[in-house]
């Protein structure tokens, strides 16, 4: 599929702003990666990174559809689940570099950004770590009568943790109001899904009763409609739901894995990168359903590009934690 | 006269006060509802809180431990009741890794403000996955407290206290205890979490025990107290926070230290008193602060050899004899 | 189904020594339970027990259709795959009392009895504790060439594990020649199956891509036939299976679990018992298909009865360990 | 000159000998076949050894460790890759319900050799849940052996030591320590599970690290001959089992004795052998033992928080100095 469909099924009440700016954050989210990688060449950045480029339709489809008051849990690849669910550049860039004024004042990094007012309850180390918290938000709509909805996003791998199996049980024993975003991306780390993932990954859903569907996770418009409809059974309590989300990451499975061959060729990553961005993808469509111009889309572009720069630059010169910091947040009420 | 009521009792007054008190807390594991867990503990909780209150679960700890996690860092205060504390390496991830973690790594922003209750003790001819007494474990992992209650006024002290704490919490109650009594108010009371009790006053030793270990101080005390000899007999109550300054006094005042707790020995509970004991109050010190921990092998079913496994009244005495009387043991 | 079908496939190989065998085996651990739970009444034994009764079809269904050199692993409800897997009276009575003369020395108990020289790997209390020990065989048997096939018995509440599912995917990625056997007996404890489990067990095997049966747990000839046609296969690099029994514990959880009415009726206890005992229903066939008279069923039952009354006596008897044992096996190599 | 090579090199030497030596040793775990670990630690070995004995898994840390107890009761030698000592939370219950306690359970008929190898290090801006030390936790629960490398040479010793063992045996690698080089003879070598090492005599007080803490503990020697005092420094090597012996007369000569380990310092390493030093040769310590481990907070990610959070060959030399002055330090 080298095209978005030309009229796709328009989510109600969608209107020209909505897709402006569903294609605005996928931009931001590319910018963000692309900003990040550099830190790490520029070795400006510590640590090590996962980059979510490549895969922006999956968060932005699913976080545009939802409110700020629904909940996300992310994962090691989270930056892009972060930008989606409304977080901003600085704060951002000041988490990956370990300042006081990142979201989680420098102590948590990259794998564990979350901008934590938008709902999004955290990015996470543990692969497949998140699926009992996401749950559990669930759980709790649930019991106080809350009408929010929790998306979990894991990748094709985390699909291996029997915790997904546990939590879905129970899922779908309570009715909760919880959506499993499998972001199939083809590989966990540097091997392909096919080696680690036996049977159907839908099935697997299925077995205890949840409606699963696989959605192209190139195509913004279409996991945005399925979301939108998703989310808005789950708040009339008819979840849980299962999304698979095929897509692809363009870096390494983090910023140090450069060199790929032995686990995939250059031509796959070609192959994608020409013919399935979501960007590209999404801004043809725009330009051909006359949504916006060329120009339109450049000048977000170059709006972002420009909001990077200025936040990584805030960010670089932005002040570290004071040493007292390391002992704060051990214990809530406790400083 | 205070009335008197079980352990078991106990656990679920403080459950239930605090539920009636506070509509987010609520239970979540398995066998809590109608059955009201294996232990009885939970009894009649259903019953007034309804299934939505006090939900029984599947049979997947890991699971339902990660969600009361989401459930606490959303906005509810879950209770979980994790049914043996064997089964606690099964929650470790989602114990240590998220709920200890979460507060820290956020920056403060989000709060896991929760409670898992399970037990400990041996002796119950359960053998080696049914009767291991975990503390030492959470107690490590910064970011978690850990209680432990010595009778049913403890129990429903620190209980309270817990599930209104910001912070995962981890309760381990006694298994053989449930169904001692002890005087317990009918008013409210809490008992703040790292604030250790002075059972018994004494000047010439002192023996520190958690949970069931208490008794096996006291006992020890009752018989050194018929020769002449006054222990100090204290309970930590919990061990993270540790009431360091009372245990330290106490050190300072007798001169003399024996720590009891029941999980094993080896790289446990009593490793970090004894040593936190001996590196503040060594100068003080007559003697070499001495431990009873659980024997460092599995705990083996057949009754002949698990009974040999526990800290014994007889074993924590003798040893405070000794050292009164100023004998060097395990000198090198 | 109150009984048996009259002409059912029979097992290539099968006779009347066979199916006495099995006749015998089911009876035997009746019997041993029946001891087991008089022990716990009398107060002779020290602990709990959790009774295999009503359940007899399903381990020697599927024990029978063992070689000794394979493998099985067992459940806190264990004595009776310990005695279809070959096991002797006298020192698993031992083992249940404490004694040194017990498979396990006595230091494992009810909990972890286990002929091992049998390929018995342990019973286990913590439920689904033994998924990934059977697997692990099964791994093993690949590794070495070996045709050994495994046997992971496990119950229906043992399901909701999600250690169940990360196994079972690598065993279907890898063919091991191991058999799931889930043991669903209607209850987890004190809840009905059907409040725990979600959707479909067996599909939940099938989404892995394993092949799943559901078979009545009460027929031992269909177990059996089921099982050896699966274990054959197994051997041949066909595996992993997946197999459903349907069955019913007549005791309580345990033996201390004495009151159910608050989650079974007495009813629903004595239609299983009055229409589906399998030991009943087999003994039924057999003198219908003229295998054996009712006196010769009848000439078991008491031979079996008078070996578990001298076993009982033998063990209650028997020494304890000596105290030198407690540390010894701590770690092997070191006395 | 003997030739030097890596930590990692040596990890890879050990197990490719010993897959040499006994075909029933194979390797399982995520990402250790083609890409021979992150850490490239096992880099070749699936070149060699075939895809058979070099197995990668899918994402599932307990269900293939539950394999690997299951393969070692049958008559395998599995190495379990635990890519991260921060995932050992999520195999407890089969490292230590399972794999620990088998043998005993089963009165000595079935074994369990097996090693787990993982590794601990902070200070790599890896975060909270990718940076803990971990060694603690698994040498509370008897029927686990735990060995600590500290260099290339004993990383290779002991590997080899616990492939043969015929217990379950956890190895911590530091993470950091991949790339640093250590004279490695060609020739075979084991080195037995429970013998420490002096890596430097000294009579004036002595400094006990495990894993890297023994560079920390060099370092401070180093920095504190130049003023006169001789440090001796041990490794235990092995923390399960501890070669008690050897401490205790190393503790008994200087009189002065600090143990430094990267895990948390509360109910952790630290505290075991300090409490051990202090109960058996209190009457010849002329200090307390101080203890030096991580802080007790979650790893942070920022470099100018994560950095203070371990201990350092300041904070070692200046301790070991104040006790040489006879100073008190945490004097009550
Ligand atoms: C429990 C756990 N095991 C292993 C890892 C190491 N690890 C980090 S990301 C990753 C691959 C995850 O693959 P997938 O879930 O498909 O997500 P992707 O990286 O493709 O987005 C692995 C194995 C981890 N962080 N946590
Ligand atoms: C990990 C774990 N959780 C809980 C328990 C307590 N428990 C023992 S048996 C049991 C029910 C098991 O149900 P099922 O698997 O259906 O087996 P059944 O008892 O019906 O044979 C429970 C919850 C346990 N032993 N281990
Ligand atoms: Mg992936
Ligand atoms: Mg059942």
């Amino acid at each position: 599929m080298n095209e978005l469909a030309p009229t796709p099924d328009l989510p109600e009440g969608a209107n020209a702003q909505d897709y402006l700016r569903m294609y605005r954050q996928m931009v931001r989210i590319r910018a963000f990666e692309d900003s990040a990688n550099q830190l790490y060449l520029d070795a400006r950045m510590p640590g090590l990174t996962h980059m979510y480029s490549g895969e922006e339709a999956v968060a932005v489809g699913i976080c545009e559809a939802l409110e700020r008051t629904d909940k996300i849990t992310s994962t090691h690849r989270g930056h892009g689940h972060c930008v989606a669910k409304g977080a901003e550049f600085k704060p951002m860039f000041c988490e990956l570099l370990g300042k006081v004024e990142g979201y989680c004042r420098g102590k948590g990094g990259s794998m564990h950004i979350a901008d934590q007012s938008n709902g999004n309850l955290g990015a996470n180390a543990i692969v497949g770590g998140s699926m009992g918290i996401a749950t559990g938000s669930a759980l709790r709509a649930k019991l106080q009568g809350a009408d929010d909805v929790t998306v979990c996003f894991f990748g094709d791998g985390a699909t291996a943790q029997g915790l997904l199996y546990e939590v879905m049980n129970m899922a779908a024993l309570w009715s909760l109001p919880v959506i499993y975003a499998c972001e199939n991306n083809g590989y966990s780390e540097y091997t392909k899904t096919e080696e680690i993932a036996a049977g159907s990954i839908l099935a697997r859903a299925e077995a205890f009763g949840i409606e699963a569907h696989q959605v192209d996770g190139q195509d913004v418009l279409a996991v945005n409609t399925l979301a939108r409809d998703l989310v808005a059974r789950a708040r009339k309590g008819e979840g849980p739901f299962f999304i698979e989300l095929m897509t692809y990451r363009y870096h390494g499975h983090h910023v140090g894995d450069i060199n790929r061959l032995y686990y995939r060729s250059k031509e796959e990553e070609a192959t994608w990168k020409e013919t399935r961005d979501p960007i590209t993808l999404f801004g043809a469509w725009l330009t051909r359903e006359g949504v916006a111009s060329e120009e339109d889309l450049q000048g977000i572009e170059s709006a972002v590009r420009a909001e990077a720069a200025e936040a990584v630059s805030y960010a670089l010169d932005a002040a570290y934690p004071d040493v007292s910091e390391v002992t704060m947040h051990v214990y809530a009420g406790e400083g | 006269m205070m009335r008197e009521i079980t352990l078991s009792q106990a656990v679920n007054e403080a459950i239930a006060e605090e539920m009636r008190r506070d509509e987010t807390v609520f239970l979540i594991g398995e066998d809590v509802a109608e059955a009201g867990t294996p232990f009885k503990v939970l009894s009649g909780l259903v019953e007034e809180f309804g299934t939505d209150r006090v939900i029984d679960t599947p049979i997947a700890e890991p699971g339902f431990m990660g969600m009361a996690v989401g459930a606490a860092m959303t906005g509810a205060r879950p209770i979980v009741d994790l049914m043996f504390g064997d089964f606690l390496y099964l929650v470790m991830d989602q114990l240590c890794n998220q709920a200890a973690k979460t507060h820290y790594m956020s920056g403060g922003k989000l709060k896991v403000p929760l409670v898992l209750r399970t037990n400990l003790g041996a002796t119950r001819r359960s053998a080696a996955q049914h009767s291991q007494s975990l503390q030492a474990l959470v107690a490590h992992i910064p970011g978690l407290k850990v209680a432990m209650p010595s009778s049913a006024y403890e129990a429903k002290g620190l209980m309270k206290a817990a599930i209104r704490d910001d912070n995962p919490v981890v309760i381990f109650e006694d298994k053989l205890m449930y169904q001692d009594k002890a005087p317990v108010p009918e008013e409210e009371y809490l008992i703040p979490l790292g604030q250790a009790k002075i059972l018994r006053e004494g000047r010439d030793v002192t023996l520190i025990g958690t949970s069931s270990m208490r008794q096996v101080c006291e006992g020890a005390a009752e018989r050194l107290a018929g020769e002449g000899i006054e222990a100090e007999v204290i309970d930590p109550r919990s061990i993270v926070p540790l009431d360091e300054g009372a245990l330290l006094a106490s050190a300072l005042k007798t001169s003399r230290v024996i720590v009891v707790d029941e999980g094993h020995q080896s790289f446990g509970v009593t490793a970090e008193i004894a040593a936190r004991i001996n590196e503040k109050a060594f100068y003080h010190l007559d003697a070499p602060v001495l431990r009873f921990g659980a024997m460092d092998v599995p705990v083996p079913f057949s009754p002949v050899l698990e009974d040999l496994t526990v800290p014994t009244v007889d074993a924590v005495a003798d040893a405070a004899r000794k050292l009164v009387a100023g004998e060097l043991i395990h000198a090198a």
